[in-house]
């Protein structure tokens, strides 16, 4: 318990290193997503398109 | 000039599908390789013997900062091959690239900052580093400013990739004049903390680290691209195919 | 149709190629010298528009002593510095302008299908932009340095750095206006666009006028500055000439 | 083959959503003026602008004198003259310096020439007076006389007749006339008939999307 007590201090540094990980690692997480959602939207804009008839 | 060459190098279809293809192939090393060396960084390596744990925030500010660079030139050569030689699936590239590279930018100033409080003692310091990766930001968000404003897609497109272009011949110029100008107002009062020099433990998670985001990104480009490339598509026979109505 | 010498069009008609070499073609420079002579003509007939951006220079360097200190110590402290972003606004504040009428009367269209290569076209409308604003500016800064409490042997300094200077932001603006034509209200964008890119100048700019006022010498940053002017002129042209054949799809 | 004149192949032009130019081809062989009829919003203007080479097609090509207009840009537009729906004239520039601008940027032309040009479109009157106190019409008569000034081949224009009287209009029938017994070509967009002489005239109907 110590140990993992002792792993998230940081040596004092806890205030600065979790928030920058967590920060850019949201980041990453949140890229995806948003890359994930354009890519649904793009299909359903395009099934929209293709459903709503003519050649364009 | 060819067109059958075109074809094939810029043909929406194929690129769909490779991209999807190649997308898991990317994203799982990835993943692999970033909790890996997260475990590297946090738990093996050694305390910086000067910054102690603080140092740690390398392993995201450097990747971050990485990102933020290694994008706009992806973008840039994306737009720059786009505009030449007018391949809509370059122009796609360059659009998935701008949110990707904008979000990190923001990171690695926020990680900078945040490694900065500790070590300078101040949360923002007109460090030439910082202030460049400010003013990357801004170009992003110019470039998308831009992209936004203009209706017409194709107009969009080829109009931003001048932007970009223009944009990645000044970066070098900026860094350049942000240092030189930082090297003229440093007090020299203030006691700076040097970069910590890395030992083998606390390198080799960094590297992971760095070829792991490369990999990362690799993987939401092509997700995004696929998404570009659809918004693009006019005709509807492979489309059809892909999203399958 | 006497005034038509037939022969010189059936030549015309069957090589085109040859309009440049027989003489009565219209050379580069030639082109350039005409956009440069119309775009002044023009600003000319409009008076009003070209004081503005000198005007707004001067109630720019005038709010300083009044948010700062009206004491001339503190004041040439900041002196380049407010100077040079002072006259980097003004310099943007007239760039909405510069292709703005041309794009909207169909003079850009004429101009990308002159024969003429558009870069050099473009090159002539910036020179125009940065004689209206960026000589003038030049000329008025050293009122405003002194009103700062620079020396008057600051003078030479402040006005050889402002009238480089902005040789390099009247090309880098002419990219951002280029960029942003067809665009509704594209004052924000324009500058959002324009002042990341100036960003060397003006650190180079301001730190030549603040050499100056210390009464040090001031060459290397403006040795940096022109070569940030000649860096410009060679590529911001192409830049602006590809934007500008883009506004026109 | 090689050809003399202007040709279109198979065009297919999109803007934004719409399909405007859907396999468009035609050939305007030296002599010839193509007629270019439809509706508004056919896709008039776009043939015309692409014909020019400034909207680049999807795919299909523009052949001046049989190559590719694309290859050699600014020799293409140095052998022609577009004017589009507005003439572009300076709104504070006399119709005299507008033309001494537009046309000197192509060609060195002296007063005289200028003068005498304005006079055929019956401009010398008001030649002198900014451009902004001109009539729709005048201004087209400004472009007619630098029509008359370029000297190049190749015309296209968008509406010639436009908001002349019949006076004027007999005039832009004249120098269709007098660039096609040169040899020249001339693409004029209408969904007016052209006052030119029928057996000189093709025309191409673009249809509505």
């Amino acid at each position: 318990m110590d140990r993992v007590r002792e792993f998230l201090d940081m040596g004092g540094y806890a205030a600065f290193v979790w928030p920058a990980y967590a920060v850019t690692l949201a980041v990453a997480l949140l890229n995806v997503a948003w890359a994930r959602r354009a890519l649904a939207r793009s299909v359903a804009a395009a099934r929209r398109r293709l459903a709503g008839g003519g050649d364009s | 000039m060819s067109w059958t060459w075109f074809h094939r190098l810029g043909s929406p279809p194929y690129i769909y599908g490779l991209a999807r293809r190649l997308t898991p192939w990317l994203a799982w090393p990835a993943g692999a390789l970033i909790v890996a060396a997260l475990y590297g960084g946090l738990v093996l390596a050694p305390p910086d013997y000067q910054q102690g744990d603080g140092f740690r925030i390398i392993y995201m500010h450097a990747p971050s900062a990485w990102m933020s660079l290694m994008v706009y030139t992806t973008m840039a050569v994306a737009a720059a091959v786009g505009l030449i030689w007018r391949i809509k699936v370059a122009h796609a590239v360059a659009a998935s690239c701008a949110p990707i590279g904008a979000s990190f930018t923001l990171a690695a100033l926020v990680t900078g900052s945040l490694w900065g409080e500790p070590m300078w003692g101040t949360w923002w310091e007109w460090d030439p580093r910082l202030t460049s990766e400010l003013i990357l930001l801004f170009l992003y968000l110019g470039y998308m400013g831009l992209r936004g404003a203009i209706e017409d897609a194709q107009r969009a497109d080829r109009t931003s990739a001048v932007l970009a272009v223009v944009g990645v011949v000044n970066v070098p110029i900026i860094h350049y004049s942000v240092t030189w100008w930082n090297s003229l107002h440093q007090a020299p009062s203030v006691m700076r903390v040097g970069k910590p020099t890395l030992s083998t433990a606390m390198l080799v998670p960094l590297l992971m680290m760095l070829l792991g985001f490369t990999l990362y990104f690799a993987a939401v480009l092509l997700v995004r691209l696929r998404a570009e490339i659809l918004n693009r598509e006019r005709s509807a026979s492979w489309v059809r195919e892909v999203v399958g109505t | 149709m006497p005034e038509l010498p037939n022969s010189t069009l059936a030549a015309t008609a069957a090589e085109p190629r040859t309009t440049g070499a027989t003489g009565e073609g219209t050379s580069v420079l030639e082109a350039a010298r005409l956009v440069l002579l119309r775009d002044l003509t023009l600003a000319f007939r409009r008076r009003g528009q070209l004081v503005q951006p000198l005007a707004f220079f001067a109630i720019v360097t005038t709010l300083f002593p009044l948010a700062i200190s009206p004491e001339l110590a503190r004041l040439r402290e900041v002196a380049a510095g407010v100077i040079w972003v002072a006259a980097l606004l003004a310099s943007l504040l007239a760039l909405e302008s510069l292709f703005r009428d041309d794009a909207y009367d169909g003079a850009l269209e004429q101009y990308a299908l002159s024969g003429q290569p558009l870069t050099g076209l473009m090159f002539a409308k910036t020179a125009a932009h940065w004689l209206l604003t960026g000589l003038p500016l030049a000329l008025m800064a050293p009122l405003a340095a002194l009103s700062l409490g620079a020396p008057a042997g600051a003078v030479p300094g402040i006005v050889a750095s402002i009238a480089i200077g902005t040789v390099a932001l009247s090309l880098i603006g002419s990219i951002g206006a280029a960029l942003t034509l067809g665009i509704r209200r594209s004052g924000v964008l324009l500058a959002l666009l324009t002042l990341p890119l100036s960003l060397p100048v003006l650190i180079f700019g301001a730190r030549a006028s603040e050499l100056a006022i210390q009464g040090a010498s001031y060459v290397a940053p403006l040795e940096l500055l022109s070569a940030l002017a000649v860096l410009g002129i060679t590529l911001a042209p192409l830049a602006a000439a590809a934007a500008v054949r883009i506004s026109l799809e | 083959m090689s050809h003399e004149g202007l040709e279109a192949e198979n065009l297919n032009l999109w803007r934004g959503e719409r399909h405007v130019l859907r396999g468009v081809g035609f050939a305007a062989p030296r002599g010839a003026c193509l007629h270019v009829a439809g509706a508004n919003g056919a896709g008039k203007t776009s043939l015309l602008r692409t014909a020019c080479g400034l909207l680049y097609p999807e795919s299909g090509r523009v052949l001046w004198n049989g190559r590719n207009v694309h290859e050699d840009l600014p020799a293409f537009h140095a052998s022609l003259i577009y004017i589009g729906h507005e003439p572009p004239l300076k709104a504070d520039l006399s119709a005299l310096e507008n033309l001494r601008f537009w046309i000197g940027m192509r060609r060195r032309v002296g007063r005289a020439l200028l003068a005498a040009a304005l006079q055929r479109v019956g401009a010398a009157a008001w030649s002198e007076r900014p451009a902004r106190t001109l009539s729709a019409g005048q201004k087209r008569r400004v472009a007619l006389a630098a029509l008359s000034l370029a000297l190049v081949p190749l015309w296209l224009l968008d509406e010639p007749t436009t908001n002349l009287d019949a006076e004027g209009q007999q005039l832009v029938g004249a120098l269709i006339e007098e660039q096609l017994t040169r040899g020249g070509v001339v693409l004029a967009a209408t969904h007016h008939e052209l006052p030119v002489a029928a057996v000189r005239v093709r025309r191409l109907e673009l249809r509505l999307a």
